[in-house]
Parts: C-alpha cells; structure tokens; sequence
C-alpha cells in the first residue's frame, strides 16, 4: 500500500514515478540491509514501496540490532545483500577497502556534487580507496540528520525572559544568567550504553567547527594533525568548562556521563524546568514526553557560531546514511538512480525524522515546520560536515574518542584526554 | 529430606526466610522491569517503579483553552475547562503561572496575573480564567499546579509487541528453529556421552579433551568461515545457502560440546550394575543406551533441553546469519527486534518483549521440571 | 496460518524424524551386516567384537562430524587469521600477539578478566548449590526455583535493560529512579555512579552475569542432588549432623563431580561473555574484558580480523588448564568401561 | 534410661498402609528383635523408631519423653541400614567417625574407638578404602562400626549380619551380645531374618505380619508356645508342619485325627464348643522320630533327603496334596529315597490350632505321653 | 552342555591382586557353591566367570570354548547381583521380561515365563511396582527373578538369599533346587554365606580365600574330611573347636596330648617324624556330648548358654586364653552356668592339623572307638 496515493498531492514530483515505471525488474529480487528498526523502518518501507511497486521488484529489507556485526559476516562470508545502508562511513571506508563493495556509476559522485547542499563534502565522504588503493564513489547519502541544534522550552524562555542566543558568546552569557537566576541552564547525558560518550563527540565536533577552519576539521578526522594539536584540545576545554561544571549541567557532573542521552532532554519539559537547553541532533525530538508539539512545546535554534571568527559562516554538523553496493546488480543499480530522484526523498521529508541536501527536492513536501526549518539550516549550510567520530577509524571514533570524553567529563584534563585518544590512533596505524 | 525429618519450627522457618531473600534479590530487578512496562512511558523517569502503585504528588503543566473557547458573562471574558482531561481523577492542592514558581497558590484561590486578569484553579482541575478584556491569546495560558496522580498502568506496550503484523508468523518459524535445535542436540550428544562414557574405543580419552576445549571457542569466531561453507554448498548444489536444516545444525553445532559434556558426566555415573544387569540380559550397547540410559538421564537431559531451548529460543544472531531475515524466516526475537527504534531507545518495547520471550520459555522450564525426580535409582542397587 | 503450522510440524518432524532414524538405522544395519542373534555361537562373537569395534563411531560419528565443521574447522580458520594481517591477506608472524600483549586494553581485560573468573564461578556455583538445596526443603520451592530461573529466560539485551533501571543514577538530592541508588539513599549514603567507577564497576557488571547465571547452576545441581541416596543422609542425620554438615560433608562431596562440571561450564561462560560488558560499558571505564575486545577488533569499529582471532586464540589458550584438570578428573572417576 | 513405649504406631504411603497400630513396650536395657516375612513393615517400623519417617498415627516415647516430633539425631539412637548407607566419598574410618567428629569429640578419642570398632569387625586393613573398593560383606560390617562407634542410647540393627559369612556372622553375633552385656542400659532393636539370631540375641522376640504385631516373647516362649499358626509356622526352621485334622474329643487333652484318618490324642485343652471342628495340626520337624513301633503319628514315602552333617531333613510324602512333611532326623539314621517311613513325637511337642489359626493353650505343666 | 573350565584365572584391580590364580573343572549340570570369608573374591570370580570383569591372567572356558574375549551376553549365562541392579526405572514385571524382549520372544512367551516366575518368588502381586517401592527382600527376588526366567545355560547367583526371611529363603531354596533339578544340564554356581544353603544346594562346594581355592568337594567331604584347619574352621557353624596340641605317638592310630597335659588316642594316621611336633587339635560342637564317666576330652566350666529350642550351645571355658570351646548339646541337657562339665567325643569325629594347618588324613575306614 503505498503511503500516498500517486498524482493526488501537489507537493510530490510525480513525474518521477511514471519515470521509473519504465524500469522493468519483474521477477527481481533485492535484498537491502539497513540500520532501521521499528518505526523508522516503516518509514524506510514508505519509500520503498514506491520502487517495487513502479518497477515490479520484490524489496527484502531487514535489519538487526547488530547490523554492524552482521555486514560484515554477510560481505565476508559471501552471502550480501544488494544494498547495504550504513550509519558510519568508516565501515564502509573499511569494507571498500576490503573489496566488498561495488563503486556508484560515473555520475552519480557529479550527481551529488550539483544537486546536494554542500555537495562536495557530500562527495568527499562516500569516496573510499578500494583494494588496490584506487578511489572510487560508494556511499549515495540520503537522509540526513542535523546535529547543531540546540533545544529549549519557549515558554520557559519567556517567562524568565531569556532570548534566543545569536552567537556563542550570547549564548555563554545567557548560560550565566540562567545560573545567576538560580536555575540549570543544559541538560547533558552522554550514557548510550556500550556507545556511552558519542553526544559529547557531537559537541566537540560542533566546537571544532565554530573554532577551526573547515580543512582543519577534515585533517583532525584524517589525524593528519594529531588529536592533541591544541586545536582540538582547545575544543575539547571549552566543552569540557560545560559539562564539568556543575552549576551548569542538571544534576552535577557526576550525571553528565551516567545520563542516558534519551533521558537528558526530559529535563527541559520537568516542572520547574531542571535545564533550558539541550544539544543534540533532530532525532531527538522523539524522546520528548509523549504530546510534545514541535514549535510550540518545544523548539530548537542553530547552536549558533562564534561571533569572534566571522570567517567560518554558519557551519553545519550532521549526519546521516549512506547507500552502497555489497552485491551488484541491474536492480540495485536502478535503485541507486531512484535515489537520485526527488520523488524518494519527498515521500520521507513529507512524514517525519528526514532530511534531505537535494535541492530539487520540493522543500513544501517537509511534514511540519520544525523539520522544514532544519532543512533550511541544513540546505544554507556553508559548510557541512559529517560527524567526525564516524569518519574516523572505528577503534578511535567509536573507541578511544568515547573513552576519552567520559574521562573528560570525570575531570581528567583536556590535553591528557587528547594525547590518550591520539596513542590509541597510533596503535593501530 | 521431608521436612518431617523433625527440624525445629525455627529451622524450618528460616528456611522460608532464606529462600524468600534470595527470590526477592533474584526478583526484584526483572518486577521492576514488569512494573516498568506497564508503567506509563513518562511516569517512568520520574519516580521509582516501586512507587509506581501509591499515589504520587507530582508537579505538572498544563494549559487552559485559547481565547476561540472564551465566553463572556456579566462584562467579563471567562475561559473555563479542566486541566485534566475526562475521568481523571486526580486532586490539584497548587498552582502557579511561572515555572520557577510552580506552586505558587492554593487550589481555590484566584492568582492575578495581571491588568485585571485572574485565574481559579480548583482541587478538581477545574479553572476560570476571566479577564476584563476579551482574549487574544492563540494558545492557551500554561498552568503549573501540583497533583496527586494516581497510578496509572497501561498495556499498551504489549498491545503493540503481541498485535504487530507477522507476529504469528514468526513465532511459528521461532517453534521451527528451536524444538529440532533443541532435540537434535540432545540426541546426538546423548549417544556421543553414552559411548564416551561406557564404550571403550580408542581415541576416546582425546576425544573428551577435544569437546571440553571446544567448549570455549566464541560462537562469532565461527560464523564466517561457516556461512562461506554454507554458501559454497548452497552453489555447488544449487539451493538455497540459508534453510532451517542449515541453522539446526549451526545450533546443534555450537551447543554439542556442552551437551556432550553435561550428559557425560552424567551418564559416566550410573551405576554400573545396572549396565552389567542389561549386558547379561543380552541388550547391545544401543538397547542399553535407548532402554536403560535414556530414561534414567531424564533429569540431567531436561536440563540440558531447558538450555538450550533457552538459547535458541533468544538467540538472534544465528537465526540472523544462517536463516535470513526475509519476513517468512524471521524468528520471533528478530520480529521483536524489528520493533524497536533504531536508536535503540524504546526501551519500552524492549522490557515487554522482554517478557513476551520468557513466556514460552518458562512454559517449557515447568513442563521439564517434574522430570527433575528424586531417586531416579532408587532401589536399583544397594551398597554405599 | 494452518498450512504454515502443517508445514512447520512438517519440517519439524523431518529434522527430528532425520535424526532418529540415523540412530535406529545405522544400529540396524550394523545388526544386519554382523549379525549376533540367530547365528552359530562362534560367529555370533565374532560379529559382535566387530559390532565393538564399530558401534562406538555410530555413536560419536555425527558428533563428532558436526563439531568438527561447527567448531574445529572455525578454530583452525581463526588460528590462521591470527597470524595474518587485518584483512586476513598477508602473512604477519607473531606481531598481533606481541601487539596484544603491548597493548593497554588488552593488560586491562586480562585483568578484568581474572576479577571475573575468581568470582563468577564461585558465585554462581555457591549461590546455585544453596537456593537448591534450600528450595527442595520446601512445598513452594518449585515456584522459588522458576524465579530464580527467570533470568535466564531474558535476553541479554533485556537483562541490560533491567540493570540499567537497578543501578540508574540520579544526582544526589533528586528523587533516585534506580532501586540501589534509592536504597542507598534510603540508608543516608550518597547515590553513585555504580558502572563509572573504575575497578568496582567491574562487580556491578559481574553481579549481572550472577544473577543470569545462577538459575543455571541451581537447575544442574538440583537435579544432581535428587541422584544422591537419600539413605546417607538419613544416616547422617542419625549420626547428628545438623544441616550445615549434612549439606558440606555428605551432600557436596557426594555432587562434586557436578559441581566442577557447572563450575568449568560458567568458567568458560565468563570468558566468552561479552553482551554485558558491551551493553552496559561497551568495556569504557576500565571495564573492558577479552571477547568484549575480541568482538570489538572482529566486527565493530575495529575491523582487523588478525587481531580479533589473535584475542580469540589467547581465550581460547586460557581453558587449556581447565581442560587438563576436567580430563584428569574424567579418567579418574573412570566413567566406566568394561 | 531408654524405655521405648510404641502406642498404636501407624504408618502409610498416600493411602497404603504398612504400620496398622503397634503397641509395644520395651524396657531399658532390652534386646528385641523384630521378624516377620519379607515386606512386612520391619523397616519401616525400625526407620519410623529412628524418627527418619514421619508416623501418621500414634505415639511414641523414648525414656518416657513423647518423640512424634523430635529430630533423629536428637532420639539418641543409632541405626545400622539394611542397605548400608555409607557415604561414597569417604574413607572407612571416616565413615566410621563421621559421628563423632560431628560430636566434636577429640581426635584421640575417635581414633581410639574407631580403631577398636575396625578391630572387632576385622576391618583394620581396610580403614583407608572407600566403600565402592569393598566387597558387600566388607561394606555391612563398616555400617555396623559405624553404629557400634556412636554409643548411643538405642541401636537399631536392620538386617546387619545378611552379607557376612557364617564365621564372621558367629563371631559379629557374639560382639553383639557382648557390647549388649557390656552396656546393660542400651536398648537394641534388631531386625533379622536368620532364626539362630533371633534365637540367641533376643529377650524378646516381636514377630510382625503385614504391619501387625502377632506376637511377643522370649524366644523359647515363641519356639514352645506359638500363639497361633503364622508364628508357629515362622519361628524355627525348617518350618513346623502343619496336618489338616479335625478335633474328635475335646476335654484337658484332646484327640484329634488327621491325614488317613489316624487319631493323636494331645495334652492340650479343648473346649466342648470345638468338637468335631476343623482344627491344624502342628509338629516341629525336629520333634520328629523315627517311630519304631505301632505308635507312629505319620506314615509316608521319603521324597527327598537333604543332608547337613550331624542332622539330615528328610521330606516324607504322607499323601496330602500340599508340601511333604519335613522331619530333621540326625545323620546317622539310615534313609532311602523312597522307602516307608514311619514318623512320631512326644505329645508334648505337638501343637493345636482352630481354625482361624490361633493356639489352643497348652497345659504349661507337661503331662505323660498318652 | 555347559562345562566350564579355569585355567590359572587371575584378576587384579591395578596391582591389587584379588585372584591369585584359580583352577577350577566343573561339570555340565553341577551345582557350585562357592564360599569363604567376606572379600575373598567370591565376587569378583563370579563376575570374572560372567564377562563382567575381564581376567588379568588365565584362561576360562565355557562348554569347552575359550570366552576370554567373549561378552557377557554371548556366554549364555545369567546372574544374580548380590546389589541386585534392577533397572530402577521398569517395574517388576518390565524388570523380568526384559532380557526376554531384547532376545525377541513372543509376548505371549514373555508373560507366560514371568508369571510363572513371579509366582516361585511370591512377586505377583508387585509386579506393577517399581522397585524403590519395594523392600530389600523384595528386590532380592525381583533380581532372582530376572535370572530364572532367561533359562541360562550357566546361572550366578551372588547371595541371592541374603536378604529373604527363614520360611521364604527355605522355599527359595528348594525352588532353586527343584529347578536345577528340573534344568539337570544347566549348571548353577552360586555364592552363599549360608552353611545350610551351601550344604544342600551343592554338588560340590569351593572354599575360596584370599583369593585361593582352599578345598573343593561335596559337603559331606568338605564337613566330614576338611582339608586343612582354614576349611575344618570355615564349614560347619559354630566352627570347629581348635585346641593346640602335641602329637605324642604317632603310626595308624595317633596319640595328642592337649590342654591340661589331656591325652586322647585318634585314628588318624601320622607319620614318625611328626613325632613330638605341635599340631591343632579339632572337634566340632555338635560332636561333643556330655561325658557320663572318666572318658572325656575337655573339662571346664560353662561360660555361657544359648538356647537355640531344640538345642543349646554351651561355652566352655577350658582354661585356655582364646575364645571358649563350644558344644551343641541336645536341649532337654540341664546345663547350669559356672558349673563344671566334662565333654567327650567319638574319636572318630576328631581331627589333627599340623602346624601348617594341613590335616592329616584320616583313615577312610572307620575304626571303632579306642
Ligand atoms: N516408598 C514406598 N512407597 C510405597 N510402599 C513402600 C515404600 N517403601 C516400602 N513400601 C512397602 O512397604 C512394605 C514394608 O516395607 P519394609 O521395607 O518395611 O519391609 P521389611 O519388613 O523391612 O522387608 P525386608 O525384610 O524385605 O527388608 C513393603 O510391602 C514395601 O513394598
Ligand atoms: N574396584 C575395586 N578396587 C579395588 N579393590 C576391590 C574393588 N572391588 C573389590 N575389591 C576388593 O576385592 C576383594 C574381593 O571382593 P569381592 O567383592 O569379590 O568379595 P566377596 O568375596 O564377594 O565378599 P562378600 O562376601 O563380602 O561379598 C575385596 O577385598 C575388595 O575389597
Ligand atoms: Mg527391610
Ligand atoms: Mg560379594
């Protein structure tokens, strides 16, 4: 059953569909694998429905709790799906490298480049050396996630008079305030049980970005400069200042990494208020309490740039998936061109949690306002750049960089913590 | 030992006691977790699950309707409504306009909230807001009071879990997978610990030693090099690599060096004259081992079942590997799995499916129980 | 619905069904190839001696076939990546072994790894042997038993769900959501962090395995406690032993060998666990053990096979001297023979 | 002290009974020995004394004090088990002092009676086996020590001799009844199948049939004066004979015929009511002689001949359908398989029982043969 | 035909030794009983003879084929386990037919030849139990029963009457002599610590101890010609009296003197150069009578009665350390305790062991007292 009927609604480009229903692929199967369980794969089949039922192929989606183990025992072992969707481009980094995957067709890397928002980094991120060392496209991305988002109560805000901060430095005095006023300003948890500390990665990766040329950030996530360049230790202090005092986070220090990140934002809608705001990516709006309404409950700003370096624009930090070819074949490849299409982002943009860099997708197809806004920050962005600790190497961005910023958080200092993570990178070089 | 064997009242009392600790230790984290999901999503973060069924005293927001719903009497513009919704039946002893200041006024009273305008919230989340003013406002004003809520319980969770689509379907692939795992297994290793322990053939003492050590080789070490044979043979043979006979073996595979080592010990202590007694009788090994040795292994091979029932039954990952995840193979653990938010939250799914799996599972540790029998060889052979 | 049932009791009966036969049919042709009954005397032995000689791998044949393409042939696999580089390409020598033993996480799993192998077979063992024995004293011990057991019926990932609520952490002074920090509170101490604090945090994990794991041990041990006559402990009674001694002195040693068999069995368990330490820790605060670590260079983030089988040979070394002391323990007792 | 009072003891399995109401007094310093036919509740009556099975009705008392409730190890008692019970996994002479180190007795004490024990019971050399390295016999004789050690208040003996050879079985009955003079205050309960044990070791004899008493008393009285046909039949061995007969005169001594119509006239009393009922009439095989004259009691072909040594039992077939007559002549008396035997005894000896089995009492004072 | 032949059979548990060689012809159809002192390897030959334990050293053949290496089941045997070894999870009557049913008989044959068998063993009313819910005794026949109703060609019994009562065991015995005589080409060895058991079961009785064959003959030999002072000891209950002696004279008829310098005259021949040399002394109990004149052997004062009925057994302390001289004298002999008795024997019921313990051997022809 397809989610919306085809023709009837102005916002979708149609056209798209009567296109890929001149691609025949009866009879054929394709397997995708993906990273979506629950609700958010039934958002994924959405889309999907609409190739299989345009071309006539039979779609196997599935996932798993562990898909990241089991990629890489399905590519290893020989029996992988056509479609491989991962999270973190440094496993599909690896797995190129290994030769388990297809390269994209010619143009589609060109595809990208034009048509997404700060295409080129969208390029730059799903090209990988293969085996021989040659460089090839992999990763289509689509669906995005926005991580400098910064959420608060407006109502809270207006009732103690508080502005939305327009830069760093604003919003370092509205932090004082809000204390001065004798309340928390933020709401930090880190806990993500085996992956506890990738929201603290977030914040140093959105520090680097406001603080850092955008090619600084790209050699820090390459280690081409070590971790403990005092670029990245100057990052890691100022968030560090954050989150180890205990005046400005709920519940002290102690809390920070013992707070589990689904939990933390719960503390905006507490009454009185336990903290004013919270960082963390769009995603995060689903563990609002139950009946949270996005704009009026509760709503978000641009975790705002430093006005001190003008030069860096609005930088944006973000996530998302990508698509690759484990197993090529004529439907896979068709499947990759109905990315292309504006048509398979908007079936998604026009339910909830995706956002999309293609410009030609029609932005009035985004569901509701909060996400349109998103979409806006993420479509003007100057630069993007894609989670750093997914670009590094797995042991490190979802390793040692973990490790290391909870020991930040229990007080360990910021240079200690960066040289660790920095040993950790070489072992394994 | 009945307890007649004349224990005095406080021996037999402490008995109850110390059995009563432990199961309290050993419960309270899955009651929790029972409580929890039932428990209503939000409640949950805010006070312990083992308050769950007192009434508790919260402080909330709410908010009145928006100037549409005004009316106006006697020159005034009233707003009136309830800040809770129809039935609830709850008691408000605060109210407050600021967050700061949640419980800033009596239930009852009126606050002035400025140029005129009042608000009266009552104990039974009633309130009048009035104004000398027409409203403008498009939302309406926020209210923080301070209630008793009673406690409020929801099987939503496992209306979701136990009506989701194909459930049914996988709990029968679930039943597929598991009763020949679990039965194969105890066959083959049955007969392996019977000759292991009573047959003499060479080889046999290595071979004890290969099985213990095997015992330790992890399950994720293997799955690669198999799924490679697997797929292999699927080529060579033109059939599908992944099929249930493909993950009965992969599970009898992993679960075999327990199993033989379980029931080796097992079988190796029966007593011996009975096993004599049945080779004079002129049984063959096989008449003994079907005849003798299986029923008198009742216990330790319901044990064992139990086991590896249990494992197959919450393991994800083989079934993953070896039999796919296509909708008409997945197993129940992967349909549960499949419930659950890709950030892994939903914890809410997890704790009921948590207790959906267990169901079917205890059903089978209570049906397997009454083999574990006392005195099995009671009465085969006297001598100490 | 039903045809899926039928088919399923269909496939069912066949895998079964396979087995059974096997057994029955290789027994009756082994019978009908060296006939014993109803042939001449002398035949009739001789046919049996050969009966001897082959009947013993009917038996352990499809054992040992299946554990050999299930668990040998994957050893063997491993023990060559583990000289081989990440992608299992080229050959490197010993360098992951003298990697891992240079290598700080790894020093911190082994020893995180002891910690757990000196508590949680004791712990298990002992907490098992008690409850069943306690419980066989009394009319509802089957239902004590079935909630000791529950546990064990959970998924690891649920059970990680249950801990977490145990052992939740709320900023002194808010109200405790997690059942230890409310007791702690309860009892005037302070709230902690419980999985945060290095060292210690390793026996919060531990008491998770604990808890799972006893079920385990209390079903192995009370079924071996109903194998025990019950004359010696009538006569034990007789003698004046008060149950304390009647519980050490004759009935344990009288279960020893299952004892050791339960004690090697979660012995071998806490080496190969890792869904705890993953879920709860994911190894971070000095609690990373080996397969955690193992599991982490194989699949996650670490993506270098050679190390992964490297760690994996080295837990696999650590049950060498269980193995020695179980096999010495099975020639021992003998089993039987004849 | 350790009187031991059994008031109407009853014991079943869910609804099958297997005690139906003992009463029993035994005094201090009693011997009793408990026989009966195989099954017929003696362990059970021994494990309920010991307290190891739960008595569903009735009372019992130990030195005066009501034990229904009170724990084994608490009676004062210590029991040898028919099927020896020893604890596998320990040696024999931890075994044997298991009791004692419970008791907390001091070392030298437990080895100094463990040691004595192991001696009378030749068991010295194998102190340090564990059960399962012993023969059956070996394995009984460690139960016994084990008892024999504790010195306890009231041993119970079931069947503790069964496995032991009959020098062993002479020589362990004598310790026995020497450890019993040794220590005049303990009460012993034995259960036993052997005749000669229950001969020589009891005071007094409870012979038991399906769970009920049939009678108690010195072993001579049992031997002499069987309350009634079970125990006639029981007590000594081979069995009594028993003649279908019919009483012909009834009076002080009483005339009865039997098989083939013969009349015996017997110095027992019989009331005028029993004339011409259907009586049995018994006649130990060891009272039996070779008749020489007309004066014969049985008339037969000689079936078979077992020879023992110094006695010979010589089955006579006197024509009735059921078993022949047994008589134990001595050995010396020349039979021949199939020869005509004729067969008498004193008066005295012989033994009269109605027709529900019970005794017609005897004149205590021995009359002259008629 | 069921000959079975040992060769030098030997068995040891490491280097335990346990059977120090045994050579041993018995005939098709012979009835064996074996006996000795507890742990002499009774057992373990038994075992040995059934497969069970494979011999260390030695040859063992069975209707004259070698069956060294022959399984149990092939050697056409059945036993009887001293411990029984019922399967504990059939009930009695599944426990009986299941050698049937292995060898395939027809339902109607298995039930037929149970029933039968449970009728001799009195089990018929158990049958449907099982065997935890049955006593000793009744467990016992359950595993006679099992034997009986496989029609061995050679049947083992290892004390299978240990556990019946006197009248049960009286039937058994008879029963198992009453099939062997109805089976007269089965062979049936038997292991028995009942001297009336071994007395009138066997054709020939094996005194084993320590692992030796003592003496093998029929009863009568064995009772009345004992080979040495270990066999003279053994048979016979109570055992023979032993006296240490010095032969006097020697030559047809020998003289002893014993205790207290007592001379008595033998007829057993010695020879001269066992002049002078200390020899045992032996007399059985129930060969002592109460001497009326000046021609007794012993003199003492009694020590000790035991009445038996219709005998008693009187313990005489006859000066020397050791244990008291035992006579079994009729029972209507008064004998007082502490009084003074002479006993006296035939000559001809008196034998001399050297110091060796080696009897001399007595002339075969009676000679008439000296
Ligand atoms: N657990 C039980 N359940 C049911 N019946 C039982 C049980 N134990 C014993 N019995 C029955 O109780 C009766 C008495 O048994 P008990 O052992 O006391 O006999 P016994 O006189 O000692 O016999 P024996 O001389 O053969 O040892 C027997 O008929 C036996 O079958
Ligand atoms: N497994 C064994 N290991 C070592 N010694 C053993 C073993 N089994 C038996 N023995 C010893 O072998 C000897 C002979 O034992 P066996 O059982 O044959 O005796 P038995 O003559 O049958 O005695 P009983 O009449 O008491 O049954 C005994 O001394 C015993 O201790
Ligand atoms: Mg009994
Ligand atoms: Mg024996």
């Amino acid at each position: 059953e397809l989610k919306f009927k085809p023709g009837e609604d102005a916002r979708f480009t149609w056209a798209n569909f009567d296109e890929l229903k001149k691609v025949d692929l009866k009879g054929e199967t394709l397997s995708i694998f993906g990273p979506w369980r629950g609700e958010d794969e039934a958002l994924a089949r959405s889309v999907l429905d609409y190739f299989s039922e345009a071309t006539g192929a039979t779609i196997n989606y599935s996932s798993s709790e562990n898909y990241e183990q089991q990629i890489v025992i399905d590519t290893q072992a020989g029996s992988p799906p056509n479609i491989a969707i991962l999270p973190q481009p440094g496993l599909i980094q690896d797995l190129a490298s290994k030769g388990l995957l297809t390269p994209l067709d010619e143009g589609t890397a060109n595809f990208i480049k034009e048509n997404y928002g700060a295409g080129q980094s969208w390029v730059d991120l799903g090209t990988y050396k293969d085996k021989d060392g040659k460089p090839g496209f992999y990763g289509f991305p689509f669906k995005a996630d926005l991580k400098s988002l910064v959420w608060y109560v407006p109502e809270n805000f207006e009732e103690a008079g508080y502005e939305v901060p327009k830069t760093w430095e604003e919003m370092q005095a509205l932090t004082d305030k809000i204390v001065a006023d004798g309340g928390v300003p933020w709401c930090i948890g880190l806990g993500s049980g085996g992956a506890t500390g990738w929201p603290a990665t977030d914040w140093v990766e959105d520090i680097m970005l406001r603080t850092q040329a955008p090619d600084v950030y790209d050699k820090w996530t390459r280690n081409e400069i070590p971790f403990n360049d005092p670029a990245v230790v100057n990052a890691l202090d100022i968030f560090a200042k954050i989150a180890t005092n205990d005046k400005y986070v709920d519940g002290g220090k102690a809390a920070v990494a013992a707070t589990d990140f689904r939990d933390s934002p719960k503390g905006l809608f507490a009454v009185p208020p336990k903290c004013y705001m919270h960082r963390q990516a769009s995603f995060i709006s689903s563990f609002f309490p139950e009946g949270t309404k996005l704009g009026e409950d509760a709503d978000f700003f641009y975790l705002p740039p430093v006005a001190a370096k003008p030069e860096l624009g609005n930088p944006v930090l973000g996530g998302g998936t990508l698509f690759t070819i484990a197993k090529d074949s004529k439907a896979a490849r068709a499947f990759i061109d109905f990315l292309k299409m504006p048509l398979a982002h908007e079936i998604w943009m026009a339910q909830s949690g995706f956002l999309t860099p293609l410009k030609t997708a029609n932005k009035e197809a985004y569901g509701n306002e909060a996400l349109k806004k998103q979409g806006d920050i993420l479509v003007n962005a100057s630069t993007f750049r894609f989670d750093g600790s997914d670009l590094m190497p797995g042991k490190i961005g979802a390793g040692a960089f973990w490790t290391g910023m909870i020991d930040l958080v229990g007080g360990k200092p910021a240079a200690d913590v960066a040289a660790d993570i920095q040993k950790s990178w070489d072992a394994i070089k | 030992m009945a307890s007649s064997r004349g224990k005095s009242v406080i021996g037999r009392f402490g008995v109850h006691i110390a059995v009563l600790v432990f199961v309290a230790i050993w419960t309270i984290p899955t009651l929790g977790i029972l409580v929890s999901s039932l428990r209503d999503k939000d409640q949950l973060i805010v006070s312990g699950w083992w308050t769950a069924l007192s009434t508790s005293s919260q402080t909330e927001a709410g908010r009145t309707d928006a100037a549409d719903k005004q009316v106006e009497k006697d020159g005034k513009f009233l707003i009136m409504g309830n800040l809770f919704g129809a039935g609830d039946a709850r008691t408000v002893t605060a109210f407050g306009t600021k967050a700061q200041q949640p419980t800033q006024f009596e239930a009852g009273t009126a606050a002035d909230l400025g140029e005129g305008v009042t608000l009266q919230v009552n104990d039974d989340g009633s309130y009048v807001m009035s104004s000398p003013k027409a409203f403008e406002i498009t939302r309406g004003q926020r209210v923080y009071f301070s209630a008793s809520a009673p406690p409020r319980f929801t099987t939503d969770n496992y209306r979701t879990v136990l009506f989701s689509e194909g459930i049914g379907r996988s709990f029968i692939n679930s039943l597929t997978v598991t009763i020949p795992a679990t039965i194969i297994p105890i066959l083959i290793a049955a007969y392996a610990a019977y000759a292991l322990a009573w047959m003499r053939f060479p080889g046999r003492a290595l071979l004890i030693a290969v099985i213990i050590g095997l015992l330790v080789v992890p399950l994720q070490m293997s799955l690669i090099p198999l799924l490679k044979l697997y797929n292999g043979v699927g080529l060579f043979f033109g059939v599908p690599a992944k099929t249930y006979l493909g993950i009965w073996l992969a599970h009898t595979g992993f679960g075999l060096p327990f199993a033989i080592y379980l029931l080796r010990s097992y079988i190796a202590g029966l007593p011996r004259e009975i096993m004599e007694s049945a080779r004079i009788d002129g049984a063959s090994d096989f008449e003994i081992f079907v005849k003798i040795v299986l029923p008198l292994s009742f216990p330790v091979l319901a044990s064992f079942a139990i086991f590896q029932f249990l494992w197959v039954w919450n393991d994800l990952l083989v079934a993953m590997v070896f039999l796919g995840s296509g909708s008409d193979q997945l197993v129940l653990t992967g349909k549960l799995n499949a419930l659950l938010g890709s950030r892994g939250g939903d914890w809410e799914i997890l704790t009921t499916s948590a207790f959906v799996t267990i169901i079917v599972p205890l059903i089978v540790f209570f049906s397997l129980q009454r083999y574990f029998v006392r005195g099995l060889l009671a009465g085969s052979v006297k001598g100490g | 619905m039903t045809a899926q049932i039928l088919s399923a009791i269909f496939t069912i009966i066949v895998g079964v069904g396979g087995c059974v036969v096997y057994y029955w049919g290789a027994n009756k042709i082994l019978d009908a190839v060296f006939p014993s009954r109803g042939v001449s005397g002398a035949a009739a032995v001789d046919n049996l001696r050969r009966q001897g000689l082959i009947r013993p791998w009917l038996f352990v044949g499809p054992a040992m076939l299946i554990v050999t393409v299930y668990l040998v042939y994957p050893v063997i696999e491993t023990l060559r990546l583990s000289f081989m580089d990440r992608g299992g390409e080229n050959f490197v020598g010993l360098a992951n072994y003298s990697w891992a033993f240079g290598d700080r996480e790894f020093r911190n799993s082994i020893f995180n790894n002891l910690l757990w192998l000196a508590v949680v077979p004791a712990a298990c063992t002992f907490f098992g042997l008690i409850i069943a024995v306690l419980t066989d004293k009394i009319w509802w011990g089957n239902i004590a038993k079935s909630l000791v057991f529950l546990p064990l019926a959970i998924s690891f990932v649920g059970a990680s769900v249950i801990w977490k609520f145990v052992y939740e952490y709320r900023a002194e002074g808010q109200t405790q959501i997690g059942i230890l920090n409310a007791a702690v509170q309860y009892l005037g101490g302070n709230p902690q962090v419980w999985i945060s604090t290095p060292f210690w945090n390793n026996f919060f994990l531990m008491v998770i395995l604990i808890w799972i794991q006893t079920g385990f041990a209390m079903v192995i041990l009370s079924s071996a406690l109903r194998g025990i006559p019950e004359e010696t402990i009538e006569a034990a009674v007789i003698d004046g032993a008060n149950p304390f001694q009647i519980f050490w002195k004759i009935m344990v040693p009288q279960i020893w060998g299952t004892i050791a068999v339960v004690w090697t069995t979660i012995t071998i368990l806490v080496l190969k666990v890792f869904d705890i330490v993953l879920t709860m820790t994911n190894g971070q605060w000095n609690s990373q053990v080996l397969a955690n670590l193992m599991f982490d260079w194989m699949f996650r983030g670490g993506g270098d096979f050679g190390r992964g089988a490297a760690i994996a040979v080295i837990i696999m070394l650590a049950v060498v001297p269980i193995m020695i002391w179980n096999i010495r323990q099975a020639n021992r007792e003998g089993g039987g023979g004849h | 002290m350790a009187d031991l009072t059994l008031r109407d003891v009853k014991k079943s399995y869910g609804n099958l009974n297997i005690l139906h109401g003992i009463d029993l007094d035994i005094k201090s310093g009693e011997f009793i020995v408990f026989v009966g036919p195989s099954g017929c509740g003696k362990s059970t009556l021994l494990r309920s004394i010991a307290g190891l099975e739960e008595i569903t009705g009735g009372e019992l008392y130990i030195a005066g004090e009501k034990v229904n409730d009170v724990p084994p190890s608490k009676r004062g008692i210590a029991m040898v088990f028919q099927s020896y019970a020893l604890y596998p996994h320990m040696t024999v002479y931890d075994n044997m002092a298991f009791g004692m180190k419970i008791a907390g007795e001091s070392k030298a004490e437990i080895d100094k009676r463990v040691r004595a024990a192991a001696e009378i019971l030749q068991l010295t050399k194998y102190l340090d086996r564990l059960p399962k390295a012993m023969s059956g016999g070996q394995r009984q004789r460690v139960a016994i020590g084990r008892a024999i050690v504790r010195n306890p208040k009231v041993f119970l003996f079931d069947e503790p001799l069964s496995n032991l050879d009959a020098a062993l079985r002479v020589a362990t009955r004598i310790e026995i009844a020497k450890l019993k003079e040794s220590m005049p205050n303990t009460t012993m309960i034995y259960v036993t199948h052997d005749q000669v044990e229950a001969m020589t070791l009891a005071d007094r004899i409870v012979v038991l049939k399906d769970g009920r008493i049939e009678q108690v008393g010195s072993p001579m009285e049992l031997y002499k004066h069987p309350g009634n046909l079970f125990v006639a039949q029981f007590i000594g061995s081979p069995a009594m004979n028993i003649v279908a007969g019919t009483i012909e005169r009834t009076g002080e001594t009483s005339v009865v015929s039997h098989v083939g119509g013969h009349k015996s006239s017997v110095p027992v009393a019989t009331p005028s009511e029993a004339q011409g009922k259907p009586v049995s009439f018994g006649v130990r095989p060891e009272d039996l002689y070779v008749a020489t004259g007309d004066d014969y009691l049985f008339e037969g072909l000689v079936d078979y001949v077992e020879q023992l040594g110094e006695v010979q039992l010589v089955y006579v077939d006197i024509g009735r359908a059921e078993q022949p007559l047994v008589a134990k002549l001595p050995g010396n008396v020349e039979v021949k398989r199939g020869a005509k035997i004729r067969l008498a005894a004193s008066p005295d000896e012989l033994h009269i029982f109605d027709s529900e089995g019970h005794s017609f009492a005897r004149r205590r004072l021995t009359a002259a043969a008629a």
